[in-house]
């Protein structure tokens, strides 16, 4: 409680609490190194959980979640900021944590957010990778699967339960109806 | 730490005594450990009470399951002849698929050994190439760790002692939390269209229903129903048998949904604003349609969005036919049924009342100024008890009774009914005696659990006390002085089953009861009254005993005449099954005068 | 529903059994079997000793890794059947495909085994190897794994377990005896068709253009 | 001192050592580490890529796959997350049977450990002895679960199947027998001179920078920080039972050995006091059709503690039928990388295996 | 007796004698293991299947020239070494070059050995090879120091550096050596076990460390002579070890019967001398390198030097 406070007079956000050990803070990007180093310095805030990200391909935004834990209150606090996603930069915090490191690489590798700063080989986990960032939502890993690797023959007179009643039937399904049908 | 740890180097020695120990090896292959009982290993299927409703195929994440046609197993209403062929190049073993196999015929087995150089052999029909592995099965679903929800949210409905004092409707239908988790426990198989009559789309409107889109619902239902608040209501609803769910659990209330849906419409504007349905541009074709009943009012619309000029000649002063006399009104409202002909009337359909073809309007009129007929007369007349004194003054026929408590009309049956039949009609005629409040009786001749009529409008007639009396069969109506009803004489009868048929009745001798009332009605069926048609044409009619011969596209052996409803020999004799005839005719009618 | 083609109707038998020839050369039954009846004997003796003695790289690429360890321990206990683990590729005889590969694994995996000595097996472990298993759609992982390597056994299961692992090893030393296993030669006799295969998925293609180096 | 010559030293993909499919690209000079670099992709299968595809209860199957030696946490640690974001009660039987499942898995996961651990120090014996001793664990979750490695057992709302009949007993003479045997281990490994050299004083953690550092779990305690998800936040059934989180000074591999040997003690106690105190009643509280099943719109943190450490799923959900995003925070996501890279340089390359083996690094978890 | 035929005869008898007896053991060895560890284990002949099967690989890949030269220089240095060791004391057929030898060549022979293996494993580029040939080198001359100390104080103490004197005094006045010079034997069998490569002292093909050291680059048939060295120079040191300080074998006479008795006390002495590295070997994890060799620098130097004053004051 006193936290939420503490931070809404520092620092203009949203904060919510979450549950019993989660409060929920929302900031813009600029604020987000200042607001963990200072919840790492002046709140006890040392252990970074997690850092993860959203694709908001509809928003046309990416969502990075900052979550630091307090290891003598037990609270963890997640901090939520939105960043464009047609040019997404991201503050490099990894002089604040070692290990955001990595999760920066990880993310450069699977979204293609640029952090300024970043010190590391491009590669991570892909090898010779040319397509677009693998997590963006708009890349369709099945298609790409199907088109790259070879799949096995040998299924082919596999057969849909409807289809095959409608061919009993002569049911005519009209278009507005199909996207309810099953997958 | 110091100099000599003598000890840190003589505790390990102690390890050495296992040595003389027994290993704990199990000596395999000779020798094989027991495998758990709930082992997940390969799969097993029980190929009879297989429904191929393809829900494994559905949950598994892999693609591993694909449903194939079996040479020896041929598809029914129920079942749609496929069967799951598994790809253990692809499966992973998490028995998802176990879980929600509503018939409980997919299991796993304790087996789980393949090991071959040949990669192409990984594919195998569970069932068809393990039979031996029935005896095998380990991790099974029951009906309690199912991921299937068997069990249907419960329709609410009104008092028993108070529904039986108003014509109010008994069913109060499903609220929006009811009906979408109602629609979530559907699987979206689809086995249910092929035994509808008309093959609606089913799994899509109770999907658009779980995803809160009633209105795309309501599109999808009126695609090929045009009267499914009706159906909605009372519809025999032969979906529901053949439910993956019902294997094992209670099938989906898709009647209710259905009627869930089309409620939320709550008139002919709103039905006109969400339906919005593809109008064709009019054309010069005119159709004449005899009869409003659901055959005729069906036809007529389907028509009508085609662009054919359409004109309905019905003799009664409202539509509906038998659906609106026939049904009592606390199972179908009147407005229900006039909310929908206001809609199709919107769209184009005209509607002549209190024209009574034959006597109005002849035969041939219509037929020579229409590019095609279609006739949907229905059932008009009841068929007799054919025991002695029936004419006796009190004695209803069903259609005479329904008909005259539907128009409003209080019928004078006395305070004992004694009801003849076990049909639906027959429940109908018991409760509405009862609303009259009368003491009702019925007489069914065969067990109650062979009585055709929906097992749950029985459930709801034992609920308001009407004593069903199977094993009766009628002999004797006595009249007293005056000619009039005042009891019925019966024998009981024992069920006799031979060369393994259906049981049948046969009267006890001397087992003459006689149970006193003041009326009898009569509900054992009615036949057609081909009156209007003139001589020459209803010579040339094919008949089949007595309803009316058609083919696939319900033409009849007089060209442009087709007909449909209860009067024709195609089907079951149902609403649905009506409907069904009307949208069959209006496709054949469309290809017949627009060449496609 | 990727393999669901009901447009075209559903394909024959035969129409299958022929795109099955098409998508992979099997190299199932490349053995050597020497015809000189002098030499028979000695295969003989050579085959029953390979057999009897399997070397494992122990290269764990995938999950199915986990029951190896299961396998080689007291319980199950593969050393029985002179199964071992061998440290480096030229030492060892058998490579274990534990499971998907992904196309960075995939390129590692192809060097240790064109460093393996003739005759060298390969045992594809679990439903990943044989049609992708639950990875069918991932973008990083291979789905059919004699594409890019011939494989002498596969093993049903995710993961298999270690009985099923040492029924591998069994079938496997079956098809040794019956000079039915070992691929290497036929792996080098159409090198150009998996390279081909193996060039399209990797992309940073570094290796050395000589088979064996 | 002069510089002698550097050597780049490629631990891994394929090397004995490794602690699965990675590589530590590592600069020596002699015998002694200069630089160490992770590298990693050898096992990506886009895992959370795949369950932006599949549905609440499909993605459930996958997760068990994200790190092999211990599928558990992860599963529990979704499902915590999803009932977080539902707000679904678990029926309080099914906590209990939880716990035990995760206490099994630790122990499975430990002895597995004692193997590696024993084995990169070229101690085979304990290895062969307690990986076929982590069978009769395996057996119990065969009966359980009706799997040995992937259990797919604790989804959304509760457990899948109930603890069958007479499996108690048979953990209870589990218990028994491996409380017997571990005093075996401890014999041939603790009390072991040659051991206890090896170990002390190798691949230190700092006390005060571990938390800084992202270091979680044993590793965590093993610098004598006492911080132990199952008590700090407690999950499934932990408030209720009772029991220790040994802590132990150093930081060094002899340390966090030391952790694990008491804390294997700790889960047997765990699992005796949640057998004792099993409650009735149902097992699991009913999920919707799985094909339909939505999930409110949000976003959930969700931890568990695992062998290695602690297991986050930070899971997002748009209300549809299928999450957003699913993000696992893998216990040695920090360990592998991070740390290793700080810690190693100024090593011996034989500790290297051994101190992989005692940060508990497994790599499927870090790349998913 | 003395013919030229004869002494092939008894060099070949000799050379199979060591290779199967050295095989036998590393199967016993293995057997052995796998019971401690509470399993089967392979049959006790399993390594002569291993080593068919290498040499019936097909391809075999070398890395230059030292690569083929490598196991050749290993097997050479075995068998020569093999040559001059006494075998039996009163085996004729087993006597070979023995005469001629003396313990100061077999140190030297003993090293050329594992120099070969080292020049091969140089040149394969691997740099795991290229680190245990220098651990390899290192761990030798850690227990080289202890294990000449304790020959020269037995060279001192018996004015002798013949090992057929050794097992003549030790013949002829029925004592041990063991008995006569205990720290001598203390520090010899502490370098044994570096020699014998068991754990603690498997430093140099640690697979943790190094996949297996300086024969990760070998395979088919140069790894299958390597193993056939490494088990005809297992054997040799265990002859040695038994000749030198248990009395040697073959005290019976130099008829047939005396030497198969002669051959029956052979291997049972080697087969006990042969346990103490398999048990130690059983239960310890291994060292790194510079805590082997601190420790060889340690307890069996210091033993090594009690030796040396016990043989020149006693």
């Amino acid at each position: 409680m006193d936290l939420i406070h503490n931070l809404k007079e520092v620092f203009e956000i949203d904060a919510k609490i979450k549950n019993d050990f989660q409060i929920e803070v929302e900031a813009k990007k600029e604020l987000v190194s200042s607001i963990l180093l200072y919840l790492k310095n002046q709140h006890g805030f040392i252990h970074l959980d997690h850092m993860s990200c959203v694709d908001w391909i509809e928003d046309e935004v990416f969502e990075l979640v900052y979550i630091v834990w307090n290891p003598n209150t037990k609270k963890t606090v997640l901090l939520h900021t939105k960043i464009d996603r047609n040019k997404p930069e991201m503050e490099n915090i990894d002089t604040i944590w070692d290990q955001a490191n990595t999760y920066e690489r990880e993310f450069r590798e699977m979204y293609g957010i640029e952090f300024p700063g970043l010190v590391a080989e491009r590669e991570f986990i892909l090898e010779g990778w040319t397509e677009m960032p693998p997590m963006r939502r708009d890349f369709d890993t099945k298609k790409y699967a199907e088109e790259t690797y070879a799949t096995r023959p040998g299924r082919e007179n596999a057969e849909d339960v409807r289809e095959k009643i409608i061919k009993r039937t002569g049911e005519e399904i009209p278009d507005f109806a199909k996207k309810y049908s099953r997958d | 730490m110091s100099i000599l740890n003598l000890k840190g180097i003589l505790t390990p020695l102690t390890a050495l005594k296992q040595m003389g120990k027994e290993p704990h090896t199990i000596n395999f292959p000779d020798e094989q450990k027991n495998i758990s009982k709930i082992y997940r290993g390969f799969h097993h299927n029980d190929l009879d009470l297989c429904i191929g409703c393809g829900n494994c195929e559905t949950i598994c994440m892999n693609d591993a399951i694909d449903m194939i046609s079996l040479a020896e197993i041929a598809g029914e209403p129920g079942d749609s002849g496929l069967r799951p062929r598994i790809d253990y190049g692809r499966c992973c073993y998490c028995a998802l698929c176990v879980d929600v196999c509503p018939s409980g015929s997919l299991n796993m087995t304790s087996e789980f050994m393949k090991v071959t150089p040949d990669p192409y052999d990984f594919l195998m029909t569970p069932g068809k190439d393990n039979p031996e592995a029935v005896d095998k099965l380990s991790f099974t679903a029951d009906m309690d760790t199912s991921l299937n929800l068997f069990d249907r949210v419960p329709m609410r409905e009104l008092d028993p002692e108070e529904r039986v004092k108003s014509f109010a409707e008994v069913f109060l239908g499903y609220n929006e939390e009811e009906a979408r988790i109602e629609a979530n426990r559907c699987i979206s198989c689809g086995l249910c269209t092929e035994n509808c009559p008309v093959h609606m789309h089913i799994p899509e409107y109770i999907n658009a229903i779980a995803n809160a889109d009633d209105e795309a619902a309501i599109k999808i239902i009126y695609d090929n129903n045009d009267l499914p608040e009706m159906c909605g209501k009372v519809c025999t609803r032969r979906c529901e048998d053949v439910c993956a769910l019902q294997v094992r659990g209670e099938a989906v209330a898709i009647r209710w949904l259905k009627g869930y849906a089309t409620t939320r419409a709550e008139n002919a504007e709103m039905i006109a604003e969400i339906v919005k349905p593809e109008v064709r541009e009019p054309n010069q074709y005119k159709v004449g349609i005899i009869g409003a009943g659901p055959a005729g009012l069906t036809a007529g619309y389907y028509l009508a969005l085609k662009g054919y000029d359409i004109t309905i000649y019905e003799a009664q002063k409202d539509p509906g036919g038998m659906i609106m006399y026939g049904i009592p009104k606390y199972r179908l409202p009147y407005d229900s049924i006039q909310k929908q002909v206001d809609y199709m009337k919107k769209m184009g359909v005209k509607i002549h009342f209190n024209t009574k073809v034959g006597k109005d309007i002849s035969f041939n009129e219509i037929y020579d100024n229409s590019d095609a007929v279609f006739m949907g007369i229905g059932l008009q007349d009841a068929w007799s008890l054919g025991i002695q004194d029936e004419d006796a003054e009190g004695v209803w026929s069903a259609v005479e009774f329904l008909g005259k408590a539907n128009a409003g009309e209080t019928p004078d049956i006395g305070k004992r009914v004694v009801v003849v039949g076990g049909g639906d009609v027959s429940i109908d005629c018991s409760r509405v005696s009862k609303r009259f409040g009368a003491d009702v009786f019925q007489s069914y001749r065969r067990r109650i659990q062979d009585m055709p009529a929906d097992p749950e409008e029985i459930e709801g007639a034992e609920q308001e006390h009407i004593h069903i009396m199977p094993q009766t069969i009628p002999t004797r109506v006595i009249k007293d002085e005056k000619g009039h009803v005042k009891g019925m004489e019966y024998l009981k009868a024992e069920m006799v089953s031979e060369g393994g048929g259906r049981p049948r009745p046969v009267a006890i001798e001397g087992s003459e009861t006689i149970i006193e009332c003041d009326a009898i009605i009569a509900a054992i069926g009615q036949k057609a009254n081909y009156e209007l048609l003139p001589k020459e044409i209803a010579d040339k009619l094919e008949m089949v005993k007595d309803k009316i011969k058609v083919n696939e596209d319900r033409l009849t052996s007089i060209p442009k005449l087709f007909a449909g409803g209860d009067a024709v020999k195609f089907g079951n004799s149902d609403a649905i099954s009506a409907i069904a005839d009307g949208y069959a005719a209006t496709k054949a009618i469309d290809k017949m005068l627009m060449g496609k | 529903m990727s393999n669901k083609i009901n447009t075209i109707g559903i394909p024959s038998e035969e129409e299958i059994k022929k795109a099955q020839i098409d998508f992979s050369p099997r190299c199932t039954a490349a053995g050597r079997v020497n015809d000189k009846e002098t030499q028979k004997m000695v295969e003989y003796i050579l085959n029953f000793a390979r057999k009897h003695s399997l070397f494992v790289l122990a290269y764990g690429t995938g999950c199915g890794a986990i029951e190896i360890p299961a396998t080689m321990t007291s319980r199950y206990d593969a050393e029985r059947f002179g199964i071992r683990g061998a440290a480096t590729p030229r030492q060892a005889d058998v490579l274990l495909i534990t499971g998907y590969l992904s196309t960075k694994t995939l390129k590692r995996v192809i060097r240790v085994y064109e460093q393996m000595q003739d005759p060298k097996y390969v045992i594809a472990f679990g439903s990943c190897t044989i049609n992708g298993g639950m990875y069918f759609d991932s973008y990083n992982t291979i789905k059919a794994l004699d594409r890019y390597l011939p494989v002498d056994v596969y093993i049903a299961g995710c993961m298999p377990r270690p009985e099923s692992v040492i029924k591998g090893f069994i079938k496997l030393q079956e098809l040794i005896q019956n000079g039915n296993a070992g691929n290497g030669e036929c792996y080098r006799d159409n090198l150009d068709w998996y390279r081909t295969n193996q060039q399209k998925i990797i992309k940073n293609w570094d290796f050395p253009d000589e088979y064996n180096w | 001192m002069t510089r002698e010559k550097e050597t780049t030293l490629y631990l891994g993909p394929q090397h004995p050592g490794i602690t699965g499919n990675m590589m530590i690209k590592l600069k020596v000079s002699g015998d002694t580490v200069v630089s160490a670099e992770t590298h990693l992709g050898y096992l990506h299968r886009a895992f959370e890529k795949l369950i932006e595809r599949r549905n609440w209860l499909q993605s459930f199957t996958i997760l068990c796959r994200f790190c092999v030696p211990e599928p558990d946490p992860i599963e529990l640690s979704y499902a915590l997350a999803v009932e977080k974001l539902e707000g679904r009660a678990v029926p309080e039987r099914a906590d209990y049977i939880r716990t035990i499942v995760a206490e099994l898995a630790r122990i499975q996961s430990f002895l597995l450990w004692y193997g590696g651990q024993s084995g990169s120090g070229g101690l085979y014996t304990l290895g062969q002895w307690s990986v076929g001793d982590r069978n009769y664990i395996l057996d119990l979750f065969e009966d359980l679960t009706g799997a040995r490695i992937y259990h797919m057992f604790m989804w959304p709302g509760g457990v899948r199947r109930d603890l069958p009949e007479g499996w108690v007993d048979k953990a209870y003479r589990t218990m028994d027998y491996l409380e017997k045997r571990l005093d075996d281990y401890n014999k041939l490994l603790f009390d072991n001179a040659i051991f206890q050299k090896r170990a002390q004083g190798v691949g230190i953690i700092p006390k005060d920078k571990a938390l800084e550092w992202g270091v979680v779990g044993p590793p965590l305690r093993g610098t004598g920080i006492k911080h132990d998800v199952r008590i700090d936040e407690p999950y499934a059934a932990y408030d209720k039972i009772d029991f220790e989180v040994p802590t132990y000074e150093g930081g060094d591999v002899w340390a966090r050995a030391l952790v694990r040997r008491d804390e294997i003690k700790q889960s047997i106690n765990i699992i005796r006091q949640a057998l004792d105190n099993m409650p009735g009643g149902s097992y699991y509280n009913r999920i919707p059709n799985p094909m339909k099943w939505t999930v409110p719109a949000g976003n959930a943190w969700a931890k568990t503690e695992s062998v290695r450490g602690e297991i986050g799923f930070y899971l997002v959900s748009d209300g549809s039928n299928k999450p957003r995003r699913a993000h696992l925070r893998g216990a040695a996501y920090a360990h592998g990388i991070s740390v290793l890279e700080k810690i190693l340089p100024g090593e011996n390359i034989a500790d290297v295996s051994f101190i992989l083996n005692s940060l508990g690094v497994c790599p499927p978890e870090m790349e998913r | 007796m003395e013919g030229i035929g004869f002494k092939i005869l008894g060099a070949l008898l000799t050379t199979i004698l060591a290779f199967v007896v050295g095989m036998f053991y590393g199967g016993l060895n293995r057997k052995i293991t796998a019971r401690t560890q509470n399993r089967v284990g392979p049959p006790v002949y399993q390594n002569f299947i291993d080593l068919v099967k290498l040499q019936g690989k097909r391809t075999n890949i070398a890395h230059g020239f030292m690569g083929h030269i490598a196991p050749v220089l290993a097997i050479i240095a075995s068998l020569t070494v093999l040559m001059f060791i006494p075998v039996l004391h009163d085996g004729l057929w087993f006597r070979n070059l023995t005469f001629k030898g003396d313990l100061i060549f077999l140190l030297y022979m003993m090293v050329f050995g594992s120099l070969g293996m080292a020049l091969g494993a140089g040149q394969s580029g691997n740099p795991n090879s290229a680190i245990g040939v220098s651990r390899g080198l290192a761990q030798m001359v850690g227990y080289e120091i202890p294990f000449v100390l304790a020959l020269v104080s037995l060279m001192i103490q018996f004015h002798t550096t013949s090992i057929q004197d050794l097992m003549a005094y030790q013949h002829e006045t029925g004592q041990w050596i063991i008995f006569a010079n205990p720290f001598a034997f203390l520090a010899a069998i502490l370098s044994y076990l570096g020699m014998f490569r068991y754990s603690p002292f498997d430093i140099v093909g640690a697979p943790a460390e190094l996949a297996s050291g300086p024969i990760s680059e070998f395979g088919g048939k140069y790894l299958g002579t390597m193993m056939t060295s490494g088990s005809i120079f297992a054997f040799i040191k265990l002859v040695l070890m038994v000749d030198i300080f248990f009395g040697g074998a073959g005290n019976f006479g130099s008829g047939f019967w005396g030497v198969v008795a002669g051959l029956v006390e052979l291997v049972v002495k080697t087969f006990i001398v042969y346990m103490i590295p398999v048990f130690i070997g059983l239960v310890s994890p291994r060292f790194r390198t510079e805590q082997a060799i601190r420790f060889f620098w340690k307890w069996p130097t210091a033993f090594g030097v009690i030796a040396i004053l016990w043989s020149v004051f006693l």
